[in-house]
């Protein structure tokens, strides 16, 4: 009944001098509130920019690099150059004569793919599962879903993609990073699913529904930016994870040797018997250091995203946004 | 105070926080004296540093917090002690057996794993008392506060509604026999029905254990139930101390008078009850001369310059207000009878 | 905890393995050409050798006793043959290579990856759980933030290259202890000193380079006892004047802990898996080895069984971790949903 | 719908709650509370009408069921004639929209903290629901009535609080965004639920001015949950309606400010004013008006009259019945659900309970 009354039109009416924000001034707000922030937020937390930075150096040995560094082939130089003796092949050479800078380089673009797909499939799903199950709390998709989720959990992960890689010997990194993501899920729905429940207690989502805002206005701003951060940690843990099994199954040999890989790297070198031949050192600490800067980078990112999401440190990082601090 | 014992000597008790935005004064140069058996009440709004006074008297000011000054108690028989030079041990005997606190987060105050009766134990254990007979004492005080004994030992703090464990908190301080009982909100999150049934509690516990109470609340009707005197903080000091009486029907200082016609109150006629205006001042820029001026209606050039100390009104009563004798005129009190019933009488610690 | 409880777990943990075996059959079934053609491969391969043709119903024969499937009956009739083996006859099928039964083959090396595990799981716990309360008793110091790169550090070397390092110092460099095998040659089985100083020799650095998985924990440790310090219950533990030790152990740590437990004995579980990796590298000849062996020659039945016998182990794991959690947090009401 | 019709209107209401035990748990215990049992309340045009009880007695969940945010397990609950839930289901002769109705009942929550997204500036917060059910404004259109508002409530200038984030507020400031979120709506009925609780006593007075300044603007009716009498008194006085008294998931007495506060009938009224302490009032000797201190269980609720445990002036016949409402004034609208209302009831006969 929106019964126009008096009191209320007056109200309304009344010309109060305010200038419209320009559409220029809200973007520029916009852009301050969700990118300059977050960013100088990130530069005061040394773990979100060293993170960061490892992440992106990765990332762009994975693109430029590929693009810049031809492709190494069996030959391309003398057999076990030691590193740092030639720019051309700065961390040297391994037994067949190809560089090992490059073997790195090369391997890059197919372990972002694995780990995409690992982490849209384990995180992805989990947060579809998790806030579905919280959001239908009791109803029989809920508790459906959550027995699935309870059977799967239990199924240990490495062995069963142990089993299934011996059946399929998949080679496409997309389908590597989907079976290795497979086992990670269930753990992460269940958590989402009691975040989704403790976000729906707060009184805000509440009254958004009491508004009559529609259930996706409700799940996309109430429900999932709070989640964000949570999600967007557990990516990074969840890509690191499928580094660390990818690799490790490539080393022992299990996934077939198909593509340029650290692991693969790391089982010729452990096969040649690098442990002992101080002439090989070079050509499985590298494989090594960059798995673990890898790692390492990730899971400082991700404990730096937790001080980038919180809310306090955005805004007091926000030049639009004046912060007195007064008002606890 | 005149003819009654001391049992507490507050003095120059600061209480300051390091901030990145610069030193935060959360309690400024208080002087206050407890008397024994008295129950003393402590009112402010929140933030006036009335908590930190409170915790003082235990030297339990949360870090980072610094407490300087002088808390002095005076035992019943034997030297006084000095609560804020205790070493670590000192203190830990000091606490719970000559004083005790019950403070504002009593609903999770139990250690959600063990039992009740684990919490009661443990303390007589490491107080070195006799368990049995501690154990007794248990009971008893639980009874008295209107608890299953045997039910409330055997339960966990979660099977237990916020009004049943703020009792069984009140039970286990006592189980130690302390001389003074301070409590820092103690019914904060309770229901009034539960409030009231407690204060009452706290009036019989008094009698029956001699104690000594210190009562801080930002309730003043409640207050005003239980308590023989009543100090007033406003701004991390405290502006008024003096009987209950006193206060009700005389108070001097202008912020007490605003705070009692604000007090809502079912006797008032609703078109009379009004607000304080005006906003809570900052424990980090605090402004020259009296704390209260940006909100008074007495307020001068004197005030805007010099602190005013505090000013003996009677001798039950003290004011740190230039203008006590005006304040009456400047702030009516919607609700205050015309006149009191024993002002002319009180000339000593209350009505008792 | 009630009655009620305890059997609904019971009968989840149950239908859990029901579950995994079912799993593995259709997984037989989703072999490249079923099960029979596939292992049919396998065993021409080895019979190469001997140069003897052999027909086709032999090799029905022998897969169905590899593998307790009947390839040419119908499909419900093959499930039900093998799940009434597994669960009624406990019988796994048979190795390839081997004329042993798969449940064999893995009863003799389960007891040698179990110690490492549980080793390796009890000692990572351990170090975490000190190292990160005194993290969190010591916040925001320096050694706080030295310990807290360390662990951040530890947490991103795979266990796989911990093993490679520390067989490189201990065994390669400086030979402290072998680098491969879980007894030393020569060494007399039994209940006797030397026996038992063998295999922990033998043991100890796979139960090091394992323990790295535990080590994520001294965060969550060092997290949960910042939020416990913060309590109030500690607050007033302290007003009570209760003594330090009793604070630390009955009021932080025990809070700070309880809600690892979980996540502990899960853990279990997931080290055990990871033997796979751990034991190939030292050669340790467990469970992991097992599959490994395995892996390489397309023994099928025996990978099955590993399968089946991990999730056995996860199972009951977190069956007990489920059931005796209520018992050591009161919190936790019988049948509650322990979210 | 009748013009007779009130505003809203809730028949025979009643909400169970049934702990632990989803559809596919055989096996699991469970419990149920009554947290609402057997209401009726009719609530008028600009009216309002203030609950008052314990924590746990139900005032929260007979609230949002009046503004349809929870669902009765028996009873009716219409708006405008327009039963709320048969207009969700789209069921029978539906003449107002579950939308109209969804968007006509509004709610202001207790705790200033979480009442807002932490993550949105609360201009966003309160541009969602304007957006929605306005669409045809624009938003400089909105924007304009935000800011008008806010300067009305005294926030102002409104743009240094509208960009801000929730937890750059204080409390206070938290609960008139709320409040003029639930206005911007303009809602025929606002739930206050304990909304101003969680203020300082100094900020409670000026809350409830602000919420009573805008009724008469918004001509919006309010049900305002309190525990606290003296709240809920002034609130009723000022704006001229009524209090009810729950307990135990029952309406035990409901009448004026007069009624409730001068002339209690019910005891537990009379203990709920004892527990209000007024300033000016020598009662501190005054007698315990309670036997037991303690709520009973909810999930096990004491025969015949819920309150005889706890009442000091129980007799036996409270203990075997169950006590009816029992208009004393003559009033149609307004009753006591206790014996010692009525003048000819048997329990004056009846013998004093003797403490068991």
């Amino acid at each position: 009944m929106s019964n126009d009354q008096e009191g209320l039109e007056t109200l309304f009416d009344a010309d109060i001098d305010r200038e419209p924000v320009p559409r220029s001034q809200r973007l520029k707000r916009q852009f301050d509130l969700y990118v300059a922030a977050p960013c100088r937020v990130a530069m005061t937390d040394w773990r979100a920019l060293v993170g960061t930075v490892i992440v992106a150096v990765f990332f762009l040995m994975g693109t430029l690099g590929v693009w810049l560094v031809d492709k190494p082939s069996s030959g391309d130089a003398p057999v076990l150059e030691p590193p740092f003796q030639n720019f051309d092949y700065i961390l040297g050479t391994d037994t067949f004569g190809q560089p090992i800078g490059a073997q790195l380089i090369h391997a890059t673009p197919d372990m972002f793919k694995m780990v995409i797909a690992g982490a849209v499939v384990s995180v992805g799903f989990a947060a579809l599962v998790g806030v579905v199950s919280g959001f239908l709390r009791g109803t029989t998709v809920d508790t459906t879903l959550m027995s699935i989720t309870d059977i799967i959990i239990t199924i240990p992960g490495l062995p069963l993609v142990i089993v299934l890689v011996a059946i399929f010997q998949p080679e496409s990194p997309y389908v590597i990073g989907v079976l290795l993501g497979l086992d990670n899920w269930p753990g992460l729905a269940r958590t989402v699913r009691s975040q989704v429940l403790s976000i729906r207690e707060e009184s805000y989502v509440e009254a958004s529904q009491i508004m009559g805002l529609s259930t996706g206005t409700i799940l996309r701003r109430d429900v999932l930016a709070q989640l964000m951060p949570y999600i967007t940690v557990n990516s990074a843990l969840a890509s690191r994870r499928i580094i660390f099994e990818s690799v490790g199954l490539y080393f022992l040999g299990i996934l077939p040797f198909t593509t340029f890989n650290w692991g693969v790297m790391m089982n010729i070198a452990y096969e040649g018997n690098a442990l002992n031949r101080p002439d090989m050192y070079h050509f499985l600490t590298f494989p090594l250091l960059t798995i673990f800067l890898m790692s390492f980078g990730l899971v400082l990112f991700s404990q730096g995203m937790d001080s980038v999401f919180n809310v306090r440190l955005r805004a007091r990082h926000a030049s639009t946004i004046d912060d007195d601090g007064g008002h606890e | 105070m005149s003819n009654t014992e001391t049992i507490f000597e507050v003095r120059d008790l600061n209480v300051t926080f390091q901030m990145n935005r610069g030193q935060s004064r959360v309690v400024r140069d208080a002087d206050i004296d407890v008397a024994r058996n008295e129950t003393l009440g402590i009112i402010g709004e929140s933030g006036s540093g009335k908590s930190m006074l409170a915790s003082s008297f235990l030297n339990a000011v949360v870090e980072p917090g610094v407490t300087t000054g002088e808390v002095t108690f005076y035992p019943e028989d034997g030297n006084p002690v000095s609560v804020l030079d205790l070493s670590d041990s000192e203190l830990n005997r000091f606490r719970w057996e000559a004083v005790a606190m019950v403070f504002q987060g009593a609903m999770s105050s139990f250690n959600p794993v063990t039992k009740i009766r684990t919490h009661f134990r443990e303390t007589l254990q490491d107080h070195n008392r006799d368990i049995p007979a501690g154990m007794d004492r248990a009971r008893d005080l639980l009874e008295s506060v209107y608890l299953d004994p045997e039910r409330i030992l055997d339960s966990y703090a979660h099977e237990l509604s916020g009004g049943m464990k703020q009792r069984a908190l009140i039970a286990l301080s006592l189980v130690l026999e302390p001389d003074v009982l301070v409590l820092d909100e103690p019914t904060a999150a309770l229901d009034l029905l539960m409030q009231r049934s407690i204060v009452t509690l706290l009036r019989e516990l008094q009698a029956e254990y001699d104690l000594t109470l210190v009562f801080i609340t930002h309730d003043l009707p409640l207050l005003t139930k239980l308590a023989d005197r009543i100090a007033v903080m406003y701004a991390f000091n405290i502006v008024e101390i003096g009987t209950t009486d006193d206060l009700l029907y005389n108070a001097s200082h202008p912020y007490t008078r605003a705070l009692l016609d604000t007090t809502p109150d079912l006797n008032v006629p609703v078109d009379e009850m009004d607000i304080i205006e005006g906003s809570k001042p900052d424990p980090v820029d605090q402004i020259p001369g009296c704390s209260y001026h940006p909100r008074c209606p007495l307020a001068d050039d004197h005030c805007r310059s010099e602190e005013p100390a505090m000013m003996t009104v009677r001798n039950t009563q003290e004011s740190a207000c230039f203008y006590y004798n005006q304040a009456a005129d400047a702030v009516p009190i919607s609700a205050a009878p015309s006149h009191s019933p024993t002002t002319d009488t009180a000339t000593d610690g209350g009505d008792r | 905890m009630s009655g009620n409880y305890f059997v609904k777990r019971v009968g989840q943990a149950v239908l859990t393995f029901f579950a995994t075996v079912t799993l593995t059959f259709v997984l037989y079934q989703m072999m490249p050409g079923g099960p029979a053609e596939a292992l049919r491969n396998v065993i021409l391969q080895q019979q190469m050798g001997s140069g003897n043709t052999i027909d086709p119903a032999r090799i029905e024969q022998l897969v169905a006793q590899y593998t307790n499937l009947e390839s040419d009956a119908p499909i419900y009739v093959q499930y039900y043959q093998y799940m009434s083996s597994v669960f009624l006859e406990q019988d796994l099928g048979e190795s390839l290579y081997e004329n042993t039964a798969v449940t064999t083959l893995l009863a003799d090396r389960i007891p040698w990856s179990m110690l490492i595990s549980v080793y390796a799981m009890v000692i990572g716990y351990t170090g975490s759980i000190v190292l990160g309360a005194v993290m969190a008793f010591k916040e925001k110091s320096r050694f706080d933030s030295v310990s807290s790169v360390v662990v951040i550090g530890l947490n991103s070397t795979p266990y796989y290259v911990a093993g490679i390092l520390f067989i490189f110092f201990f065994s390669i460099r400086n030979e402290f202890f072998p680098t491969g095998g879980r007894v030393g040659l020569g060494v007399e089985a039994g209940f006797n000193v030397a026996f038992m100083q063998s295999i922990a020799h033998h043991a100890a650095l796979p139960i090091l380079s394992m323990s790295v998985l535990g080590l994520g924990a001294a965060l969550t440790m060092r997290g949960n006892s910042v939020r416990v310090l913060g309590e109030d219950y500690l607050r007033v533990a302290e007003l009570r004047g209760l003594r330090n030790s009793r604070i630390a152990t009955q009021y932080v740590g025990r809070n700070a802990v309880l809600p690892m437990y979980t996540q502990f004995m899960i853990g279990i579980a997931g080290v055990l898996s990871s033997s796979v990796i751990v034991e190939q590298i030292f050669s340790y000849p467990g469970v992991g080895m097992l599959v490994y062996e395995a892996i390489q020659v397309r023994n099928y039945p025996v990978l099955m069984g590993s399968l089946i016998v991990f999730t056995l182990v996860t199972v009951v794991a977190i069956l007990i971790a489920d059931l005796t959690y209520g018992f050591i947090d009161p919190r936790i009401s019988a049948g509650g949903d322990n979210e | 719908m009748g013009a007779s019709d009130p505003m809203l209107s809730m028949d025979g209401v009643s909400v169970e709650f049934t702990n632990g035990g989803g559809p596919l748990d055989i096996f699991g215990e469970s419990e149920t509370v009554r947290a609402v049992s057997d209401v009726s309340l009719d609530l008028g045009e600009q009216e309002t009408l203030t609950l008052i009880g314990e924590s746990g007695c139900g005032k929260s969940t007979l609230g949002k069921t009046a503004i349809g945010a929870q669902k009765p397990t028996s009873g009716t609950v219409r708006y405008r004639g327009q039963d709320i839930w048969k207009a969700k289901r789209n069921a029978g002769d539906v003449s107002i929209s579950f939308d109209e109705i969804r968007h006509s009942l509004q709610i202001i929550h207790q705790d200033p903290g979480s009442a807002l997204n932490p993550n949105q500036r609360i201009l966003t917060s309160l541009m969602l629901p304007l957006k929605k059910w306005y669409p045809d404004l624009g938003r400089e259109e909105r924007e304009e009535r935000i800011h008008t508002l806010f300067e009305r409530v005294g926030m102002s200038p409104p743009g240094d609080y509208l960009n801000r984030y929730p937890h750059q507020l204080s409390g206070g400031e938290t609960q008139r965004a709320v409040l003029v979120r639930a206005l911007l709506l303009n809602p025929d009925l606002i739930l206050a639920d304990e909304a101003i609780s969680a203020l300082d006593v100094s900020l409670r007075v000026e809350m409830m001015d602000l919420m009573l300044e805008l009724q008469d603007i918004f001509q919006t009716s309010y049900l305002f949950i309190s525990h606290d009498l003296s709240n809920a008194r002034y609130i009723a006085e000022k704006s001229g309606g009524r209090i009810a008294v729950m307990y135990l998931g029952e309406i035990v007495e409901i009448g004026t400010v007069e009624e409730i506060v001068e002339n209690p009938q019910h005891p537990y009224t009379k203990a709920l004013q004892w527990a209000t302490a007024n300033l000016y009032e020598d009662d501190a000797e005054a007698e315990f008006p309670l036997r037991k201190i303690d709520v009973p269980d909810p999930t096990d609720l004491p025969a015949g009259c819920h309150f005889h445990p706890r009442c000091p002036k129980a007799r036996e016949v409270c203990r075997q019945q169950h006590p009816e409402r029992v208009h004393a004034n003559g009033d149609k609208e307004n009753y006591a659900r206790c014996f010692r209302a009525d003048e000819n009831h048997e329990y004056w006969d009846s013998p004093e309970i003797t403490d068991e």
